[in-house]
């Protein structure tokens, strides 16, 4: 199969439509682990889509040689690569990042939405598609990552990008850069993202797609 | 049958215990009422086969005779209450609710003409087959509320040895007393009757269980028992319900439990009503058919309760006028006590023969204020007599999981109503499970087709 | 490549892929490795500093419990300070900190925690302090000067009024004695090892 | 560059890459399970991410649960409509388009054409309420109309008027018959489209007694069947019944009288085939 | 009519019928005296929900009163703002969900009084709305509302705090010695916290007449019995979890303290130190949140009290009761699955 | 460490779901009932057992010797694949009772973070051997402990009128955010 969608569609889909965080539940774990703070919701979310968009490149580019059966092995191992490409890249040049995202960086290697992604499209589409598909879930994933990062990061810490923004009156929540404070945001903002997509709700809502 | 015994009082585990309100009635002499002007009898009284009309529109009928009957097996003939003309064999509203098949019969003048069976000289010698088809023919069933017909439990397949006989004297419902009252005033003829069904069954032991609330019953059948020289055991009970139900008090009696999904004569008990007994007594040395039967006729509506002795198939309106009538702030109107009972909407609708009694109740005592969630509190599973989780049940049933109902063993609950009636956030949790087992049989005949 | 039977293609493509990968992840390592050295030695170099007064360069020296860097001035080989990395469970985790001690061992020069899981905001004010406006990093910045023996103890809610009491933070017991309980046992290992080795005759 | 070390790199991994590769290709001879072809070209369609969000472990697993009918398509989260589609081809759903099948709710009886018994307290559920004296209506066939069926409904194809009877938007009904299993009182029936003439009501007591319980019920007056070809039309228990077979025919109604609307005409027939009352 | 669906009523809009005489409705058969139609059983008992909890809220009274006496307008404060948060939030998710009013089941102000009840009574105002909003909102209508919640809904809350704002939820006062206007009173350190990190262990009685510092309502064992044994006897709560809530606590501390006196507290002084009355009283027993089986109940009540002693010897925490109800709470639908009971006479494989 | 306190570390205090964010996709997915969540925790515990077998002798026979650490998640991750599947088909072939119960959740588990978060995990913990394999054993019981009672939780709330909005995935994070608070008691235990 290969996709019909416009290539606009296609790039636009992850934004929202196909969100792979809001409507697919991919990629859970960084989502959760890394927002404590905005900014390394950003980082996680730009080498995860690093990772995405060159995989995408290569498996797209590779897809009529590699074997049915060999495919997960193949897959991973051009992902893994990225990935240690990534992981060394930021260890190299961003020390303190790469300090505090912590073991997660490795984790994109087997996070699910990577995976995902090449063989529902990048094995069947071409190298222009796959990218723009990558494209936009990348930055799908990466709008949640800094939008559940914000939210953490004010309420769990009283500032944004490491700034502060809430006066001494606020008591930072702490709970919200701990776990529970991540499943509870996130369950959160999936029953908004379910009110707001809902089509009993309202006719004019704004579709993206 | 030692003294002793008669001390210990035992019961079975759960159950509850609402307010008896059983002094309304139990204390009065049982009456006989005048002949009802017409009298609606459906085709099906019994659990089994229902009955063919053997009459049509514009027949004369006695008192007694035989106007529908089936050839199944598993079934129970019907014999007219009055004797009068048939006005028409339609369907009428029967207390179920439903529209059945019934036959009207009008009386005619102040007859009452009978039509007798056919009786053996004795019933001690005669044998135990003809005995059992005379209960057949005499359209004998239980009369605790079943309406299984006796002559089925009488003849219990050879895999399945029968070795005790319970009297249920049980009647745990409140409000009613007509077992009470038959139990004082009809003793000898009952035990007899209980007599005659331990021989059609062949054997010796017979257990009368009373709830020790009926001290007055007790003595009396005790002294009976003894004067009679008769062999039974009489078991006083503690007083909680659902003591009368067979499974309950099979476990008390005897401590057997009957397995999930089978029957007393799995456990080799047969359970019969007080009024069964009776019947069968007045079907095999009177030569009597089942055509009357006694029942309470109380409640906080009711003028003036009491316990009649009135013709199968008298609308409830003519009961209930013979008691006074209803006064007016009344709400519900069931057959049957106020645990178990089924309302109604009509009092045209005829008594059947497992109708022990009609109470009437004022909207006071019964419109349910408000209904909260289960709050999981267990007070149904601590009172439930099987053993079941009634707010799973009812969860599931109203969460459509039927499949899953089963498996919780919605198909064991006997319809009680303790749990109903303890349960704080007043849910019909019965009603629920009922549901539950309808849908889910659909669902499983619904696969198998 | 059709041609090809199915297994043997199975084992080419997937050789190959391997084969790539470890290739250009050798390459990458190559280019990478050296950066990611020297960040090291030179966060080491950082810590080290932190917690020893002014010094000119170090040596490292392996013990039984571990490296020690020993601080010297151009000038003399005298050395001015003994470094080295204390590891143990805090409240969740690990803590690794690395203690700068006075020549002769008995008093500390700072200490500096490089790596702990502790909960935000509040084992971590072992680290940084946001409630304390003043100064930050107090609790860390306190324990230069304290005296290592008798064992260093912890004092909750007071000043501390011993030369070997240090203040806990609020509402972190756990955190800050296990900071005390690191350095009290390993700073012993270190004497023992060091002393061993004829280091300062104290 | 270190040339021993990209060496044992790619040594090392190419020889764990061909090591494996080798056991996969000689399990996938030795291991071998015959399966149902269209696992694998659903397979093909879905996003292989193997997310569990499906509730199955795996996507291999729905697509086994697709092709044995256990699971609707519709329960992969991350599929988008394009897979869906190309799916339900394999499965050759759109295959079986024939001709289109719609519920019909026999009974007009409302709040506002039929008798009510009394006063109903309890579930408010068609099937607890049938059980429980029949409900509160005093048609024993009529709709209940506590809209069991609306809620059975999967594809959302009805509602309760205010009336308090269910309504079938056409559109979206799919025939699937939820609701008819759903209604205690078998009051919906599957009709193709094309049938447009019905009895709208399940009511069998007599004459006298159907007048007094609805405005809408079929009577059982036998004004309809007269002047019916043969058979058309019959009358059973008081009741009207259309034998749709003969009338499917091109046999067409020539009367349509009903003393109480109970025999209704569908209007949404196109122009050459409407009836003319 | 858009909707061309005729075997559908054609919904009569009520307006009145043109000529009302006509009205063919007028033949319909009316009963005279509309008779309720309901299933069996037709009997109730008099137990109604907001019957039963506001039992609980009387039980809590004594506990209440002793906490306004020792912690004075601190206590005020916190325990109005708490039950008046709740019931605010309870009303405004009646209103969000259009659900009937539910204030007068009581429930929200069990869950307020009682989250009240477990803060320390230095706490801030806004923190206790906080918990008391979560409680509410997250803890117990996020679930569906009133019995569904899987969590206690007040420990809920009290966890969410705890985990928030550790320090002022660790801080405590010394009984009588707080104000409204300066709230830090003497602080001092719980007697749990005092034994778990300065080893020291306190006197019986003031465990048992709450003159200790401890969370509001927690600090005496006897008011809290009193309350207590109310809701027992008057059979409000299960029996089961109480009792083996403190006899499970009683029995695995008190084989610690006997492999080791030294380092390990008396089990008595586990009994009645910190909330454990409070939690194995009034919260365990919380029906919603905990299992309805009879064995389930042991069981329940068994888990919690191994937990608390095991959390208590061992965690970083000085105290353990909230988590441990809240892990039974989790546990508690699996409980209540494998304790179903042996149907009447079934035999099971 | 003491081999039982990895273990209770891995298990509890330090739960790999609710306090390390590994394997939350599954968590999600396959929480629906208790039967499939049994079934997926043992397959879990099973693959991390392998995991952890294998990839303590990769890294210490071949990585470290030969100075290419850098390989380490390429490596790792291609081991636990190909063996996953290769196991995969071979339950399947051998016992189709097995495979029902374990086998079909072996796909899922390859691309799960849980996995390849041990093998790093342990790597960086510079565990022995043994070591690494009790703290796989005890991370896949950590797992199993979490899915099953997440499972309960979500059949209970099948039963519940859990507002629409929350249904689904939304629910079951919240509840995940209660269970997670719950297990902050265990807090400081190791
Ligand atoms: C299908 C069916 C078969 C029965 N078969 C027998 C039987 O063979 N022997 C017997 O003693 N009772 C039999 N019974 C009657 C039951 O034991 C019992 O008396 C009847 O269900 C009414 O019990 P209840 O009033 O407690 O509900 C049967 C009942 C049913 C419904
Ligand atoms: C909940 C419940 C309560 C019952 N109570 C009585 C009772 O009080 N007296 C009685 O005779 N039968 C009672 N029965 C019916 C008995 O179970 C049983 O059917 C009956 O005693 C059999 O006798 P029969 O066939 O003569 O009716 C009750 C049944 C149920 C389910
Ligand atoms: C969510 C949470 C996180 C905690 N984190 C830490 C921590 O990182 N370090 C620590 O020492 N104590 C931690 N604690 C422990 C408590 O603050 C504990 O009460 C405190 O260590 C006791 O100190 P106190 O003697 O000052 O009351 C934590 C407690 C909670 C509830
Ligand atoms: C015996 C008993 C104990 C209760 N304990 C609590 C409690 O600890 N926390 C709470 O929020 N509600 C409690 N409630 C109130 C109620 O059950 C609670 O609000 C529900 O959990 C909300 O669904 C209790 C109720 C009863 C009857
Ligand atoms: S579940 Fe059935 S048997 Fe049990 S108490 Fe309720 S009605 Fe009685
Ligand atoms: S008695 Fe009622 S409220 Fe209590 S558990 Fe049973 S159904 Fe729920
Ligand atoms: S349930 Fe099925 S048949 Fe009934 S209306 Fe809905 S789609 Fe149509
Ligand atoms: S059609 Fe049937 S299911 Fe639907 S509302 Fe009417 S009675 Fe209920
Ligand atoms: S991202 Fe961790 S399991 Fe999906």
């Amino acid at each position: 199969m290969s996709s019909s969608l416009s290539l606009k569609a296609e790039f636009v889909k992850g934004i929202w439509k196909e969100n792979p965080v809001m409507a697919s539940l991919l990629g859970l774990c960084p989502t959760l682990a890394v927002t404590n703070a905005a900014n390394n919701g950003l980082a996680m979310g730009l080498a995860t889509t690093f990772v995405l968009l060159s995989s995408s490149l290569m498996i797209s580019a590779l897809r009529n040689f590699i074997p049915h059966q060999v495919r997960i092995a193949g897959y991973i191992v051009i992902i893994a690569t990225f990935v240690t490409v990534a992981d060394r890249f930021l260890a190299a040049y961003f020390p303190s990042i790469s300090a505090s995202l912590g073991p997660y960086i490795p984790l994109i290697v087997v996070n699910c939405l990577i995976l995902g992604r090449q063989e529902a499209f990048s094995s069947k589409n071409g190298i222009g598609r796959s990218l723009l598909d990558s494209l936009g879930m990348g930055i799908g994933f990466i709008l949640v990552l800094v939008v559940l990062g914000i939210i953490r990061e004010i309420l769990g810490s009283g500032s944004i990008f490491g700034m502060a923004v809430l006066g001494d009156w606020f008591t930072p929540w702490m709970v919200m850069i701990l776990p529970p404070g991540a499943f509870l945001t996130l369950g959160i903002l999936i029953a908004l993202a379910n009110w707001y997509n809902d089509p009993s709700r309202s006719k004019e809502r704004r579709a993206v797609s | 049958m030692s003294e002793s015994s008669q001390l210990h009082i035992s019961t079975f585990r759960r159950g509850v215990h609402p307010d008896e309100y059983k002094n309304l009635t139990c204390h009065l002499p049982s009456q006989i009422m005048s002949l009802p002007d017409e009298v609606f009898i459906p085709l099906q009284q019994h659990i089994g086969a229902p009955c063919e009309a053997l009459v049509e529109k514009g027949d004369l009928v006695k008192t007694g005779q035989k106007i529908a009957d089936s050839p199944a097996f598993v079934s129970s003939p019907i014999h007219a209450s009055i004797t009068g003309t048939v006005v028409a064999v339609t369907s009428f509203p029967h207390p179920l609710g439903a529209k059945v098949p019934m036959i009207h019969i009008k009386r005619d003048g102040e007859e009452d003409e009978w039509e007798l069976l056919k009786t053996p000289e004795n019933w001690e010698t005669a044998s135990q087959e003809d005995l059992g088809k005379l209960v057949r023919e005499a359209g004998v069933v239980g009369l605790g509320g079943a309406a299984f017909p006796t002559h089925v439990k009488m003849s219990p397949p050879a895999d399945k040895p029968i070795d005790h006989f319970i009297l249920n004297g049980c009647e745990c419902e409140p409000f009613l007393t007509c077992d009470h009252r038959n139990m004082l005033e009809d003793t000898d003829r009952i035990l007899k009757g209980m007599a005659i069904m331990m021989r059609i069954l062949g054997i010796k032991q017979g257990i009368v269980g009373i709830e020790s609330n009926k001290a007055d019953a007790i003595a009396t059948i005790e002294a009976r028992v003894k004067s009679l020289n008769l062999s039974f055991k009489i078991q006083p009970l503690k007083v909680k319900y659902p003591q009368g139900a067979e499974k309950m008090l099979i476990d008390a009696a005897l401590g057997r439990k009957v397995p999930a999904g089978g029957l007393p004569m799995d456990v080799g008990v047969v359970v019969n009503n007080i009024a069964t007994a009776l019947a069968v007594y007045e079907a095999v040395v009177d030569g009597k058919p089942l055509i009357q039967r006694m029942l309470t006729v109380t409640g906080d509506a009711i003028q003036s309760p009491g316990n009649l002795t009135s013709r199968i198939g008298t609308p409830f309106q003519i009961c209930v006028d013979a008691c006074g009538g209803l006064k007016d702030e009344t709400s519900q109107v069931f057959m049957g006590g106020p645990m178990m009972g089924l309302v109604q909407y009509d009092l045209q609708v005829p008594t059947l023969k497992a109708t022990s009694g009609i109470v009437c109740m004022q909207s006071s005592q019964l419109k349910n204020t408000r209904h909260y969630p289960c709050i999981q509190c267990g007070t149904c599973v601590g009172v439930c007599p099987m053993n079941l989780v009634p707010t799973r049940l009812s969860r599931l049933a109203e969460t459509a999981k039927y499949q899953d109902c089963k498996d919780w063993g919605v198909f064991n609950c006997i319809e009680c109503g303790s749990c109903a009636f303890v349960c704080p956030s007043g849910i019909p949790l019965v009603q629920w499970i009922r549901v539950g087992k309808v849908k889910s049989t659909e669902q499983q005949q619904k696969a198998q087709a | 490549m059709s041609k090809m039977n199915l297994s043997t293609r199975m084992i080419l493509v997937l050789t190959l892929i391997t084969v790539l990968s470890g290739g250009i992840l050798a390459g990458w390592d190559t280019i990478t490795k050296p950066k990611i050295a020297f960040h090291r030695q030179e966060a080491l170099k950082a810590a080290i500093g932190d917690v020893l007064p002014a010094h000119d360069t170090y040596m490292s020296e392996e013990t039984e419990f571990g490296t020690i860097y020993i601080a010297t001035r151009d000038s003399s080989e005298q050395p001015v300070g003994i470094a080295f990395m204390a590891v143990g469970s805090g409240f969740q985790g690990e803590l690794r900190i690395m203690v700068g001690l006075s020549p002769d061992m008995t008093q500390l020069t700072g200490i500096k925690v490089l790596e702990q899981i502790e909960t935000p905001g509040l084992g971590t004010k072992i680290v940084v302090d946001p409630s304390n406006k003043q100064d930050p990093y107090w609790f860390p910045a306190q324990f230069k000067g304290v005296h290592v023996s008798p064992e260093l103890v912890v004092v909750k809610n007071a000043k501390p009024t011993h030369t070997n009491e240090v203040q806990g933070i609020t509402g972190a017991t756990i955190s800050s004695k296990a900071v005390t309980d690191i350095l009290n046992k390993q700073i012993a290992d270190i004497k023992t090892a060091w002393t061993s080795r004829g280091g300062p005759e104290s | 560059m270190d040339l021993a070390s990209l060496g044992i790199s790619m040594l090392s991994m190419g020889g764990m890459g061909a090591l494996f590769a080798a056991g996969l290709a000689i399990a996938n001879k030795k291991f071998y399970v015959e399966e149902d072809p269209r696992i694998a070209l659903i397979m093909d369609n879905l996003p292989g991410a193997n997310c569990g969000g499906c509730g199955l472990p795996g996507c291999g697993s729905f697509a086994e649960n697709i092709v044995h009918g256990k699971v609707e398509i519709s329960g992969c989260p991350v599929c988008n409509d394009d897979a869906r589609e190309a799916i339900a081809g394999v499965m050759g759903l759109e295959a079986s388009k024939g001709e289109k099948i719609i519920a019909r709710v026999m009974c007009q009886g409302g709040h506002y054409e039929s008798a009510h018994k009394g006063e109903y307290l309890g579930i408010e559920k068609c099937t607890a309420a049938h059980i429980t004296g029949g409900g509160d209506k005093l048609c024993l066939h009529g709709c209940l109309g506590y809209g069991e069926c609306v809620d059975s409904c999967p594809f959302d194809a009805m509602e309760m008027s205010e009336n308090g009877l269910p309504i079938i938007d056409e559109d979206k009904c799919t025939g699937c018959g939820n609701c008819v299993d759903a209604c205690p009182r078998n009051i919906i029936e599957l009709h193709p489209e094309a049938d447009t003439v019905f009895v709208a009501c399940r009511n069998t007591d007599t004459p006298k007694d159907s007048r007094k319980i609805c405005i809408k019920a079929c009577v059982g007056c036998g004004l309809c069947v007269r002047g019916v070809e043969e058979g058309m039309m019959t009358m059973e228990n008081n009741l009207a019944r259309i034998d749709y077979h003969l009338y499917g025919q091109g046999n067409e109604l020539p009367t349509l009288k009903c003393s109480t609307n109970a025999l209704i005409v569908l209007e949404s027939v196109p122009e050459e085939e409407a009836l003319s009352a | 009519m858009t909707e061309e669906n005729l075997p559908q009523a054609q919904p009569e809009t009520p307006k009145k019928p043109v000529k009302p005489k006509k009205d063919p409705r007028a033949k319909l058969y009316k009963p005279e005296t509309p008779l309720i139609l309901a299933s069996s059983p037709h009997f109730h008992t008099r137990d109604t929900v907001p019957r039963i909890m506001w039992n609980v809220i009387a039980a809590l009274v004594p506990a209440t009163v002793l906490a306004l006496v020792y912690f004075q307008w601190a206590a005020v404060g916190i325990i109005l703002t708490s039950v008046s948060s709740a019931l605010i939030a309870e009303m405004l998710v009646n209103k969000v969900k259009g659900d009937s009013f539910t204030i007068p089941d009581g429930s929200a102000l069990i869950t307020g009084l009682l989250l009240a009840l477990t803060l320390p009574p230095s706490f801030s105002l806004g923190g206790t709305a906080l918990g008391s909003v979560f409680a509410i909102v997250v803890g117990k209508h996020f679930f569906g509302g009133l019995g569904y919640n899987i969590f206690n809904p007040a420990l809920l809350g009290r966890a969410f705090l705890q985990a928030s704002f550790p320090v002022p939820m660790t801080t405590w006062i010394w009984p009588l010695t707080a104000r409204y206007a300066d709230v830090d009173g003497i602080t001092a350190a719980t007697p749990l916290g005092l034994f778990k990190f300065e080893g020291v262990s306190s006197e019986l009685s003031g465990l048992l007449t709450g003159n200790i510092s401890g969370s509001l309502g927690e600090t005496s064992a006897i008011t809290i019995l009193i309350g207590g044994l109310y809701l027992l006897i008057r059979k409000y709560a299960d029996w089961r979890i109480p009792m083996s809530f403190l006899l499970s606590t009683f029995l695995v501390s008190g084989v610690f303290w006997l492999i080791s006196p030294e380092s390990y507290p008396s089990p008595v002084f586990q009994l009645f130190s910190g909330g454990l009355m409070l939690g194995a009283f009034f919260m365990a027993t919380d029906m919603v949140t905990s299992p309805v089986t009879a064995r389930g109940a042991w069981i329940f009540g068994t888990g919690a009290g191994f937990i608390l002693v095991i959390i208590r010897l061992f965690g970083g925490l000085p105290e353990g009761v909230m988590y441990s109800i809240l892990l039974m709470n989790a546990f508690t639908p699996l409980i209540n699955r494998y304790t179903r009971p042996k149907f009447f006479g079934e035999i099971r494989a | 460490m003491s081999y039982f306190l990895i273990f209770f570390s891995a298990a509890i205090v330090n739960n790999f779901v609710l306090s390390y964010f590994l394997g939350i996709c599954p968590f999600v997915g396959v929480s629906k009932r208790v039967s499939s969540a049994v079934s997926m925790g043992m397959a879990v515990t099973f693959v991390m057992l392998i995991t952890a077998v294998v990839t303590w002798l990769i890294y210490h026979l071949i990585l470290v010797p030969f100075d290419i650490v850098i390989l380490q998640y390429v490596s790792f991750i291609l081991v636990i694949a190909s063996l996953v599947q290769l196991v995969e088909m071979f339950i399947r072939k051998v016992s189709k009772s097995l495979y029902d119960t374990l086998g079909i959740f072996l796909p899922l588990i390859t691309t799960n973070c849980a996995i390849l978060g041990l093998a790093l995990f342990s790597v960086l913990r510079d565990y022995s051997f043994m070591e690494s394999v009790v703290f796989g054993l005890g991370a896949g019981a950590g797992f199993t402990l979490a899915l099953v009672i997440m499972a309960g939780i979500r059949e209970e709330l099948e039963l519940a009128p859990v507002p629409k909005y929350f249904q689904g995935a939304a629910i079951t994070m919240i509840v995940a955010g209660g269970l997670a608070l719950a297990f902050m008691g265990f807090a400081g235990m190791i």
